[in-house]
């Protein structure tokens, strides 16, 4: 409640949207490219261009929220900022955002993904995070949200909730969208220049608890675009959940008959949760924008096709979107000739010792 | 649901589920002297729990623990004490009949700790109390609120975060206490840090009684059998009674 | 020679020069941001703006000039990139470039790199591109070149030689200073806004081959700024180098006096080569530049520092231009107040298992 | 220097210092009919010779061969025939008095492979002939200017690419031969990928003489001695002459 007033004040203030755009072009390397891939494209019979947010610091589009909340934590007086991460990528945007502004940062972890990631965790330590492993449940993201609020209800005088998807209570959905809008808002405008229609014929967008998709969709929601968010087949909360509550927010999970949320499986740990964020469930709802998953395999095959067409090593997130659109250029879903938008959530770095495994 | 007036109220708490015999340690709470038991109902997210009742959730729900086979068994002790059920929203907010079945089953009460009050009025005036809770972080206008709107009792959070045994009974519990009792003509029951009879004694001045929960869960954990969780809470109940 | 007359051809031709410039800012990420620095300029008491180059796409300066050289060789017909790398980052860069334009890739490295940087030659495969390991020598970058050079020289029909540095016989040390140059300039129209002097006070990049130095060097050099080069202390060819021959190039290396060329010994791997480019020769010769060392030690410190005060973690290499700041602004060398414009030349992913044995 | 004229040339090639007993190696090519050999000074970084010639290098340096050592050692042997130094150009820039060195321990020539023709000039006219070398992707200018600027010989590289034994002679050889003979009144020597017999008969149809320099050193590295190199070259030799 605190933090909604205090959101709402500042996002209506100019000097903090001006501070926030500044931040986000020296630090974060904004705008980032609209990128013609060219040779895939050519393959696919469609025209794809990727918007690049494996291009921002850090590596992914988390560095967009986490830099707007940061500067709100700033703006609140508070000195410490609480996150949970599964992959490691919100730990490591938020321990960078934490270095920037002088804020102590502790990031909760399961202790699963802690051994899985543990370059990231070794990332966040290098930026003087303390990274608190959990020991609870599955000892994935889940359990480290759960973790991570639980010590928030008990620190909310001196710390910040720094939450990394559309996900918590509000404000958090919406204004995790808002500080993400920036990428369709630029892409829109990068669209009116690199396609003669000035807007694609779909947006395409990878979802675990949607944040990156969210904030693609919201530059595009008022046009004619048809909106896509890809899920992973084991984590595929609009595809097959139901509703409910998880960690403040009444939305769409994964659960069993009798209401217990199952743990999400997939190749991607930053789309291993088992719900969306609640504003998906709406667009869906709506009929503005529809849900698909593709499966692992076709993921590993999608990151192996980029890098070979394109030079780009997508995350295995990202790469749930382009799976989706070369199946669906090849099954005439897509039809030739359709111009797609496809948010580059992040870069496959991270994923390199997974992917060595399996190829 | 009806709590005594003439003595300070002890609720005492117990996970479902948690282990085979479960119910013969609510026996034995309600025969050592308990005013009336909030019965946990397994959630796989417990995110305002601590790790004793975490553990215990996950206890209950790694043996197989359902809701159905809960009420079930809390059914066949029902009528002595009131009941009051505590889970998680997803559980209550998915099924339409959640509070007639608990009700079915013989509870008194609801307590939903993770429901924000702007979401309660769907499960309030139902056939079951909705038990509100308040914390010290709660502001005064909206203590107002919670006091108008709970039944039952009101459900007093002692210190900021989550259930769990701790050393001393925390300041703001006293404070808390004092803000709720002057605006309240239900019970106040202090929960949350509440382990030693002492602690139980004192926090029982404050209020009109108080919560148990981490520090029976621990003992349970522990494989403290009937006989010597009732011999625990007698213990509360004798400090308390002494006062 | 055919190289050279293709390059002067293609560099003297706009079409060419704006096919790059387009490939820049779409694929790589140019412009990319001048950074202030601005908690860790507050504790040296000078101001430090970063060129980020850790923010290209791949992660390194070197894609810069890649994407020209690659664009260059497909203007010249060739279906085949061959490199040389010691670290990685130049045959990542190369792989990429290869996958873009559907060139094949032939990558040597030495065999103790390949066993050290696992992870890159991955990426490398990932990409398409073979890498072939060398069991020559110490098995490391030099002897990665030896090997590289020779197998182009039987193979110049089909095949064109990707030169990561300011190294190699004509026209490679102008051709990759010109490719790189784009650090320089981008720099330079940066400080215009970024300065009240419009011109830092000093401007400091690592040295290796030299090739980050030389481009930012490059959009300085006719300014009153003073150009620092940062050297590795057991690789430092400016520092204590003799003037040899090696890889077609007159310059300064590290060799014993009977003009055997000695290995090179950094913790930062791509500065692990015996010699420079002879821009730097030449530069340091006029008094242009100064070239300094600094040794591991203080660049491991540096590493932290920047992580935890401007949520960077910088590659090796960038660290030691990062390093002599910090010793530079505690001991005088940098008066109080002093401007200075540092390139961050690549990012610090592929060195977090390293640091992690030495932290 | 002075090459024979009335028959073919053959030339064969051996690193200083790669065994011990290297100098006895170099008298045994001279016994077995050498009319000159080229002796490679070792450099830590070969990048024009192939395995073979890397990894004698390599054991050279190893043993701590130095340049003045190899020059105290040839001086013994200088005399019989005319030796040429071959070595790369780091080892050459970096001594004002090299030429003179080497011509003082008996060297009659130098060869350079990469030392690029713009930069030969201050090695011209010294004490010491420059050799200078041709290869298949010269043109017909540049081979103008190497007939007309060599010393000694000129030595024509067969195949694009590094030193080392290749199955069968290059068929860009024959031209290379053709084009430089057409040119050039010293002697055309053809080198690089010459290990058999047939092939150094061959080869010398084409030109005024060959190189052997990988199939010697394969020889050395693995362990032949002086009698055994001897009566490989002479093999060579007999091929040769009967054409």
């Amino acid at each position: 409640r605190q933090v909604e007033e205090a959101f709402r004040s500042a996002w209506a203030d100019p000097a903090f949207r001006n501070q926030l755009a500044g931040l986000l072009a020296t630090h974060v390397g904004r705008p980032t490219p609209l990128t013609p891939a060219v040779r895939l494209s050519a393959e696919l019979g469609v025209t794809l261009l990727l918007k690049r947010e494996d291009l921002t610091h850090t590596g992914s589009h988390k560095i967009n929220n986490v830099i707007g909340q940061a500067l709100l934590a700033t703006r609140m007086g508070h000195k410490r900022l609480i996150a949970e991460t599964g992959a490691g990528q919100h730990g490591v945007a938020t321990a960078t955002a934490a270095a920037m502004f002088g804020l102590s940062a502790t990031v909760f972890m399961g202790e699963r993904d802690i051994e899985r990631q543990a370059l990231n965790v070794f990332r966040m330590r290098m930026l003087g995070a303390e990274v608190v492993p959990v020991r609870t449940g599955a000892r994935t993201l889940k359990d480290a949200t759960s973790e991570a609020m639980r010590h928030w209800v008990g620190a909310t005088e001196d710390s910040y909730y720094c939450m990394g998807s559309v996900l918590g209570p509000m404000p958090y959905p919406w204004m995790v969208r808002e500080f993400q809008r920036v990428i369709g808002d630029e892409a829109r405008r990068q669209c009116a220049t690199a396609l003669p229609t000035a807007v694609p014929d779909y947006v395409v967008a990878c979802v675990g608890g949607g944040s990156n998709a969210a904030g693609t969709f919201a530059g595009f929601v008022d046009t004619t675009a048809k909106l896509v968010g890809v899920e992973a087949e084991g984590g595929a909360g609009a595809s097959r959940g139901t509703l409910g509550v998880l960690h403040g927010v009444r939305s769409m999970f994964l659960q069993d008959d009798d209401g217990q949320v199952l743990e999400a499986h997939s190749i991607a740990a930053g789309l291993d949760y088992p719900g969306i964020g609640p504003e998906h469930v709406h667009l869906r709802d709506l009929g503005r924008a529809r849900y698909v998953t593709v499966d692992d395999a076709e993921v590993v095959e999608a990151v192996v096709r980029l890098a070979r067409t394109e030079g780009i090593v997508a995350a295995l997130e990202s790469a749930h979107a382009v799976a989706w659109v070369i199946r669906a250029a090849a099954d005439g879903t897509l039809p030739a000739g359709s111009t797609v938008v496809l948010t580059l959530s992040g870069r496959g770095d991270k994923d390199i010792s997974a992917l060595k495994e399996l190829l | 649901m009806k709590l005594p007036s003439d003595h300070k109220i002890l609720m005492p708490y117990l996970t479902g589920g948690a282990v085979a015999d479960w119910t013969d340690h609510l026996r034995a709470l309600i025969d050592a002297g308990a005013d009336a038991i909030e019965i946990g109902l397994p959630f796989s997210d417990p995110t305002l729990d601590g790790a004793t009742i975490q553990e215990a959730t996950h206890a209950a729900l790694t043996r197989g623990a359902t809701l159905r086979g809960i009420l079930t068994r809390v059914s066949e002790v029902a009528g002595t004490v009131p009941l009051v059920a505590s889970t998680y929203a997803n559980l209550v907010v998915r099924d339409r009949d959640f509070c007639g079945n608990l009700r079915d089953a013989g509870f008194d009460g609801l307590i939903v700790p993770d429901l924000p009050l702007e979401e309660c009025a769907e499960f309030e005036n139902q056939d079951l109390d909705l038990v509100l809770l308040a914390s010290p972080a709660t502001t005064d206008e909206r203590l107002d609120e919670i006091a108008r709107r709970s039944r039952g009792f009101v459900y007093a959070v002692t210190v900021m975060g989550t259930t769990g045994e701790r050393e001393t009974l925390a300041a703001s519990a006293a404070d808390l206490a004092r803000r709720l009792t002057n605006r309240c003509e239900l019970p106040v029951l202090l929960g949350f840090g509440i382990s030693t009879p002492a602690q139980a004694a004192q926090a029982a001045q404050l209020a009109d009684g108080v919560v148990i929960g981490a520090a029976i869960m621990r003992r349970v954990l522990d494989g403290a059998g009937p006989a010597e969780l009732g011999a625990y809470l007698r213990s509360i109940r004798e400090a308390m009674d002494e006062g």
